[in-house]
């Protein structure tokens, strides 16, 4: 008989969750959240998590290398404090050039530090954000920097005209930029790479692939990622706040292994990582229509979160304790009990 | 909430009855006879202040320099975009006020993030709101400016009569501002002085004067450090400051600073810093305190601080440990726990920040534009600092 | 055989490589030809993973010359030497476990269909490779869901995918049941048909007289001697191998076997093996004989407290075993030395000391407080009982040879003085020398009283070993034979269920 | 986690620990990571010499003053409380407690809430409401092999929510709650209390923690098992050692050390707020890391954790000292963090260690 995935439920469930959450959560919204189900309410979803949308393309391929990137949050800042700060000198055009670009460095910086002086990716990247931190601030001198110009305020206003409904460009820039890196990652070559260098290091070096080349290319996507979320929200909002990028680390995190990217690499896809940041934004939203406070807000995020790691441990640890089960064994055993059913019934009848 | 929706109804349709033939526009004017008639000059705070206590501010707006920038920190008109900002705006196609009384008014009130400080100062726009009856619904983003755009969003498509804010960013504010502008609603900014340009899209702001504040306080502060260090060439003072990214980091360092170049001459800024990573943590400003303490040892005679509870705590550690009670120390705001420092005598000198008096005073601001009062863009809270003689007055804390 | 008229697959000329302290080739010369099985053999350590590892890339520093098809080359990187068509099978498996097999098996060579991949290819492809294996799984299946045995098949099926004309195989039956070996050993003879050069390197010399055309003997990073297999005997292989000579490989003392000490009864874990009874005596050396995957390894997890039994009983001296954890079941005396080394046995990254102490940490503390010194004579005299070289108790065992490691792995177990002593293939990949010291502390051991349960497919080792064999298949002991009625044919026939095997009893 | 030699969950096949394998020199664990030790107050002492050599050469006042040096390691007190603790998650192959922030503020709500039942009911309750996170987070890492970044991560979401959600936002006082003024007073000295009006307890809590932690990681059995387990937990595991409790153990004393320094906090700050914590957690890892703990489990010591925080502590009070701005004072602590564990992570390799 040829074992086929199918029978592995708990790969199968894994594969469709997040799309069950996303149903399950827009569902519930729709029907007993007040003012939740309406395009405009939808719009204003999907301009919420235009950015940690973006953040979350990048940290996903990060994280399906098997590695994780503490400093998105500061580069999300970085960048827009970048594009706005050098708006003056270079126009809109070349501060952002020089954000993203900085964006590539930061990344380029973590790559190496992990591929080459093969040090821990949870260490290096939380060096890089302390060192940002400090950058940002050093930068800014403190205080948040926006452009008021007509210009600026022009580029906002078409950020966020609806081209159709739900459609403003902003989105669009998100959308288009999921599509191709999740595109990428499922029909090129280098996009299965990725998941190879995640999956195991060695096999993918004895194949040929340069483990170093993809893990600083996981790191420079993801903060260059990073970077055009941080740019584009500070288009939109013609102000670069210091705190910009500070919930967006905790919350793409979340999102992504909600979305079912495992840690331990090799496993998941941006779509998912999306999909899971629409479904907590929906929740959210939808637990402010139903006027409860922040505090709500954070406990269900936990408990989603925390029943999704521990479905996957367990799914997992069940899973090791019945490798190499033999079903036919099983049947034996169900038929035999039976007998001895009957045999228990024969000697009651006696 | 609803019952307000209800009462303000009945009135209504009271005023409607009353007068069949004239209809609509005489329940209007009814309704703001009725709004007219209501006081809410005697409600008091938690705590037993007055909750609309009258401005003490009788400085004039001196005339904006070609380019504040170019003058130096010290200068006081180097500040004063944040200062004076609203006081010469160009409104951008504001509503004009309908007339038709506050009562039964509808208005969103978003703050920035949720904190026992906003607590107090939504309960205190509420005791107003409940006053005039008006249908009053509060949001809080929680520090996030994205969740505060996308609630503003939500708050321009409930249509209310005005829409009340905090916003998270000075900046970050002109974006808000001129979004709800254009939707047509009234708007009106209070608590965190924004970027000049956002007030051309409200109504007004109202909040505390932490410039204002500041500059009081470092008078009296000068007065105390000259009377410890009887003509002392040079007196040497230190600033905690505030988390980056807002008015109050520049206000409640440079306030003083700009204001003492002129007052008191003899006293130098030794240093200004910011805790960090964690601006508002005790340990942390114990540290930097400490530091400065060892690096500066007997030049330092006093010390500012931009939080009057953990790093106020902090900053008494450190001086303790050292066993300096000679440096005098004042900080920003009215917490518990820096009362009772005043209290014991260890902390010279508060701010008096009513968060339930910020509150109410932009609700009451709101109140009185529904009534066609004639209104200045800017009004602040009334400004007092809270010293030993009087800390017992303002017992129990707000929050 | 007429290949011999066509050139040299591959010549490697007077090649060497050095690590940090050690030389692990010196100055070896090696040659295969197209369509022949050259066997290589010697001690671990000797170097033929060294030597094997540099043909396949794995080095960037090495000397000497590698000559290919006639033309001189440096094998940088596995790609350099993949594409020379040099395609190696490691010994310890390089598949990416979250990955599906097709991806493994197509890793970094995925079909494309311009600049995108073709995935239905991929898995037609994936498929067929398979089949070449002979092996049914759905290409889509996540190697992590697939057995061990699974995996190495298709970790040989990666390589062939390459289609090498040179290929190395690094012990590739250490994982496999015996009908999958013989299914290999079907494939390398079609391989050699089609000309290809292969290298063979096994510890375990029945099977390379059964496939090898020539052999070369290592020792010490030198090369010995390279012989046509017909013109050698076991014993000169052996011989050459550890470098003195080997009298009787299974030398048997008489035991003394004394009164039932384990006994199991109607023991069950549902799916796994149902309705295992059997006793053990003192001094006895009981073998469990069957393919992989028959249930044997499953069964002393249970007999240890690693899992729990569904059903049934286990005695030891008369007295049920109390407890569920493996903790309480070692008090009671069951130790279990472990299949798998690298991972399960053995804490590679700590000292040898550290991990012959593991097992006893509890034994060797008074009110919680660890006495090391306590346990070092003991760690000592393990040390020499069994020859552990270098006998360093400070020694990080990562830098052990792997017969060495697994000394250290049975003197962790010496070391807890079990009562009932379950090995689960003690010798796997382990050189003639440790081999050899490993059956004689075994036999030393169940001399002293203890006793002793072996699971082992090397059936030599069985037959020589043993007083008495369980077979199991399926999940069920099938039937039992004794040292008389033991042989390596008798016990194959029965491990395979083949005629004569009381298949009835199970139901 | 980062690396598939880790004894993270999915126990990746480490072909390429086994490939680089032949490439190790042979030195034993235990040595090199007295080499490490060894090394991270090698860098205390470095950086203590720079601010001796700064002092002389006039740059900065009174380094070596002992006033300074005590405001040193006070500083970093309560970072090493906590460092100590998590220290045992990272040595046993978990890299870190996330839910460290929110135990601390939980521990200082819950004693605030019990003062008014007298000072050691309130000690006792806080630090056993603490425990019990703990446990929780070493019942699902240890059993079920949850990752445990991740896990502890949402465990410190929850607690937060249910801390804002049960004292809806509000922060409370310690003699606001109907609690005796002397217990007030007791509670005030847990931060303030002063032997010989030099020595805080704070520090003196840490020095017991370290002397304590250190004993338990090298002398006792549970250090011994910790080891293996961290080392190599599947090996650990069928050498009869329970991974499952040790991990619990070491996750109980990262919760027990939060809940001390979150007691220490609140009474500090008088007042009970869900951010007393924040930061906490990062800083913790910062000392780790830099104390020479490898992320991979089974290497380092406790008196390596508590070389990581005065390294931190030093550099910060000498960068103060000469006048580097604060937010300049992120970045180079960045980098220095970078660079020390950089270091250590070569030294090790050198020492035949893959994992950094």
């Amino acid at each position: 008989m040829r074992r086929s995935g199918k029978i592995n439920f708990l790969a199968q469930g894994d594969k469709y969750r997040i799309y069950i959450l996303f149903v399950v959560i827009f569902g519930f919204m729709s029907i007993f959240a007040p003012k939740f189900f309406s395009v405009f309410n939808f719009t204003t979803i999907l301009n919420a998590i235009a950015m940690n949308a973006t953040v979350a393309i990048g940290f996903t391929v990060v994280m399906i290398c098997g590695q994780l990137d503490l400093s998105i949050g500061t580069v999300i800042t970085f960048a827009g404090c970048l594009t706005l700060g050098l708006q003056p000198l270079l126009g809109f055009p070349g501060s952002i050039a020089v954000a993203v670009l900085g964006g590539a460095l930061v990344g380029f910086l973590n790559g190496i530090l992990v591929a080459k002086a093969k040090i821990n990716s949870f260490i290096v990247t939380l060096g890089t954000m302390t060192i940002l931190q400090g950058a940002i601030y050093q930068y800014s001198g403190g205080n948040s920097i926006s452009v008021t110009t007509d210009e600026a305020f022009a580029i906002s206003d078409f950020l966020q005209v609806s081209l159709l409904p739900l459609l403003t460009p902003r989105i669009l820039i998100t959308l288009i930029l999921v599509v191709a890196v999740e595109f990428m990652l499922r029909r090129t070559r280098a996009g299965r790479n990725f998941y190879i260098v995640g999956g195991n290091r060695n096999t993918a070096w004895l194949a040929g692939i340069n483990t170093d080349r993809y893990l600083i290319g996981a790191f420079v996507l993801s903060s260059v990622m990073a970077a055009i979320g941080g740019v584009v929200s500070v288009l939109v909002s013609t102000a670069a706040t210091l705190k910009l990028g500070e919930i967006s680390l905790m919350y793409v995190i979340s999102a992504t292994i909600i979305g079912g990217t495992a840690m331990s690499g090799g496993k998941g896809g941006v779509l998912r990582s999306v999909i899971a940041i629409l479904s907590l934004e929906m929740l959210y939203t939808g637990i402010i229509l139903f006027g409860l406070g922040n505090e709500v807000k954070i406990f269900f995020a936990g408990l989603i979160l925390a029943y999704v790691v521990l479905y996957e441990a367990y799914a997992t640890y069940r899973h090791e304790k019945n490798l190499g089960q033999r079903p036919e064994l099983m049947k034996e055993l169900a038929t035999r009990l039976s007998t001895k059913e009957k045999k228990l019934l024969g000697s009651r009848g006696a | 909430m609803k019952k307000l929706a209800f009462i303000a109804l009945a009135i209504a349709l009271a005023a409607f009855v009353a007068v069949p033939l004239i209809g609509q526009t005489a329940a209007q004017k009814a309704n703001l006879a009725a709004s007219l008639k209501i006081d809410t000059s005697k409600l008091l705070s938690a705590d037993n202040q007055l909750l609309l206590a009258p401005s003490t501010d009788n400085r004039k707006v001196p005339k904006r320099p070609a380019d504040p920038n170019k003058l130096p920190e010290t200068d006081p008109l180097h500040w004063y975009d944040m200062e004076w900002a609203g006081w010469n705006v160009k409104p951008t196609n504001i509503p004009k006020s309908p007339m038709t009384g506050a009562i039964g008014k509808k208005v969103i009130f978003i703050v920035h993030g949720d904190h026992p400080w906003t607590t107090a100062c939504i309960l205190g726009a509420q005791k107003v709101a409940d006053a005039y009856q008006m249908e009053f619904k509060a949001l809080s983003p929680n520090w996030d400016k994205v969740v505060q755009d996308q609630m503003i969003d939500q708050a321009i498509a409930e249509k209310p009569d005005m829409i009340l804010l905090i916003p998270l960013d000075a900046k970050g504010a002109v974006q808000q501002a001129r979004k709800i502008n254009q939707a047509k609603i009234p708007l009106h900014l209070f608590n965190m002085l924004p970027d000049a340009a956002a007030l051309n899209y409200s109504l007004g702001w109202t909040g505390p004067d932490d410039f204002g504040q500041f500059r009081l306080l470092a008078r009296a502060w000068a007065d105390e450090l000259r009377k410890r260090n009887p003509g002392a060439k040079s007196i040497g003072v230190a600033y905690v400051q505030h988390a980056p990214g807002g008015s109050p980091f520049f206000a409640r360092s440079f306030g003083p600073i700009s204001e003492l170049a002129g007052y008191a001459k003899e006293i130098k800024t030794l240093v200004a810093a910011s805790p960090t990573p964690a601006t508002f943590d005790a340990n942390t400003t114990m540290q930097l305190v400490s530091d400065w303490i060892t690096k500066y040892g007997d030049d330092l005679k006093g010390i500012c601080a931009s939080d009057d509870s953990a790093q106020a705590l902090g900053i008494f550690e450190a001086l303790e440990k050292a066993g300096r009670n000679d440096i005098v120390v004042v900080a920003a705001g009215n917490s518990k726990q820096g009362m009772d420092l005043v209290k014991d005598g260890k902390l010279f000198g508060i701010t008096y920040q009513t968060a339930e008096g910020d509150g109410a005073l932009s609700v009451q601001y709101a109140a009185d534009w529904f009534n066609g009062k004639k209104l200045a863009v800017r009004q602040n809270l009334a400004q007092h600092i809270i010293t030993a003689e009087d800390v017992e007055g303002f017992y129990p804390p707000q929050w | 055989m007429n290949e011999e008229s066509m050139g040299l697959a591959l010549e490697m000329k007077g090649v060497r490589k050095s690590f940090p302290g050690t030389i692990a080739v010196d100055d070896v010369d090696f040659e295969v030809r197209p369509g022949e099985v050259h066997a290589l053999v010697g001690e671990n350590g000797a170097g033929k993973s060294t030597l094997m590892k540099m043909i396949a890339g794995s080095f960037d520093d090495y000397e000497g010359q590698i000559i290919v098809k006639g033309r001189e080359v440096r094998l940088h990187t596995p790609t350099i030497a993949k594409k020379f068509g040099i395609g190696m099978i490691y010994q310890e498996l390089s598949l990416a476990r979250p990955i599906s097999i097709t991806e493994n098996l197509l890793a970094g060579r995925l079909p494309r269909k311009g600049p995108f991949l073709d995935k239905r290819l991929a898995k037609r492809q994936a498929r067929s490779l398979l089949e070449g294996v002979g092996l049914d799984l759905d290409p889509d299946l996540p190697i992590e869901d697939i057995s061990q045995h699974e995996a190495q098949l298709v970790e040989i099926a990666k390589v062939l995918g390459n289609d090498p004309i040179i290929l190395v195989m690094d012990e590739p039956t250490s994982a496999l049941s015996r009908e999958e070996v013989e299914r290999l050993f079907a494939i390398i003879d079609q391989l050699r048909k089609r000309g290809i050069a292969i290298v063979y390197i096994s510890h375990h010399l029945p099977e390379i007289f059964k496939i090898a055309d020539r052999v070369t003997v290592m020792r010490d990073g030198k090369k010995i001697a390279t012989k046509p297999i017909g013109e050698v005997t076991r014993e000169e292989i052996v011989q050459m191998m550890v470098g003195r000579s080997v009298k009787e490989f299974y030398k048997r003392q008489e035991r003394t076997i004394g009164e039932a000490r384990l006994r199991v009864k109607g023991l069950s874990r549902f799916g796994f093996f149902h309705d295992v009874d059997f006793e053990a005596r003192r001094g006895e050396i009981l073998g469990i004989c069957g393919l992989s995957g028959a249930g044997r390894t499953e069964l002393a997890r249970v007999l240890v407290g690693l899992d729990r039994a569904d059903a049934g009983s286990i005695e030891v001296d008369g007295s049920p075993v109390r407890g569920s954890t493996m903790a309480e079941h070692l008090e009671q005396g069951i130790a279990y030395l472990t299949e798998d080394r690298k991972i399960e046995g053995l804490a590679l990254r700590l000292a040898v000391d550290d991990n012959i102490l593991s097992a006893i940490i509890d034994r060797l503390s008074s009110a919680s407080v660890f006495s090391k010194s306590k346990g070092m004579q003991r760690v000592r005299a393990l040390i020499g009982e069994l020859s552990i070289y270098p006998p360093d108790p400070s020694r990080t065992v990562g830098n052990l040879s792997g017969g060495n490691q697994q000394k250290v792995l049975l003197a962790k177990w010496l070391a807890s003085e079990p009562k009932v002593l379950i090995l689960d293939e003690p010798t796997r990949g382990v050189d003639i020398g440790a081999k050899m010291t490993i059956h004689s502390s075994i036999e030393k051991l169940a001399r002293q009283g203890c006793t002793v349960l072996l699971i082992s497919s090397d059936l030599p080792e069985l037959v020589g070993l043993t007083d008495r064999v369980m077979i199991m298949r399926k999940g069920h002991f099938t039937r039992e034979m004794d040292y008389g009625e033991c042989s390596e044919e008798s016990l194959l026939l029965a491990a395979n269920g083949d005629v004569g095997t009381g298949e009835g009893r199970a139901s | 986690m980062s690396d598939n030699r880790g004894p993270a969950p999915d126990g990746a096949t480490d072909g390429a620990a086994t490939a680089q394998a032949d490439t190790r020199s042979v030195k034993t664990g235990s040595l090199s990571s007295l080499v490490n030790t060894a090394g991270v107050y090698g860098i205390a002492l470095l950086f203590l010499v720079l601010g001796a050599v700064l002092q002389f050469t006039g740059a900065i006042g009174n380094f070596l003053s002992p006033q300074n040096l005590l405001n040193i390691v006070d500083a970093v007190a309560l970072v090493g409380i906590v460092a100590v603790g998590m220290s045992f998650v990272t040595y046993s192959g978990n890299y870190a407690d996330m839910s460290v922030p929110t135990t601390m503020g939980l521990t200082g709500y819950i004693c605030i809430e019990l003062l008014r039942y007298g000072f050691i009911p309130a000690i006792i309750g806080a630090i056993g409401v603490s425990l019990l996170i703990g446990v929780l987070n070493g019942f699902v890492v240890g059993k079920f092999k949850a990752n445990p970044i991740i896990w502890t991560l949402a465990v410190n979401y929850v607690t937060m929510g249910i801390i804002r959600l049960v004292w809806v936002n509000k922060q409370i006082y310690p003699d606001m709650k109907g609690s005796s003024p002397d217990v007030v007073a007791l509670f005030d000295a847990i931060y303030r209390l002063r032997f010989f009006k030099l020595i805080g307890l704070p520090l003196v809590i840490l020095i017991l923690l370290v002397v304590i932690g250190q004993f338990v990681l090298t002398k006792t059995s549970f250090g011994v098992k910790l080891k293996l387990t961290g080392s190599a937990p599947k090996a650990a595991k069928l050498s009869g050692i329970p991974i499952e409790t040790v991990i619990m153990t070491s996750f109980v004393l990262a919760a027990f050390t939060a809940a001390i320094a979150g007691l220490a906090v609140t009474s500090l700050s008088r007042v009970g707020a869900w951010y007393n914590g924040a930061g906490y957690d990062f800083k913790a890892v910062t000392a780790i890391v830099i104390g020479g703990m490898t992320l991979a489990g089974g290497r380092g010591t406790i008196l390596g954790v508590l070389g990581g925080s005065l390294i931190i502590g030093i550099l910060n009070n000498i960068m103060t000292l000469i006048g580097i701005g604060t937010f300049s004072q992120d970045m180079v602590r960045g980098a220095i963090f970078i660079l020390v564990v950089g270091i250590n992570a070569k030294s090790l390799r050198s020492l035949g260690r893959d994992d950094a």
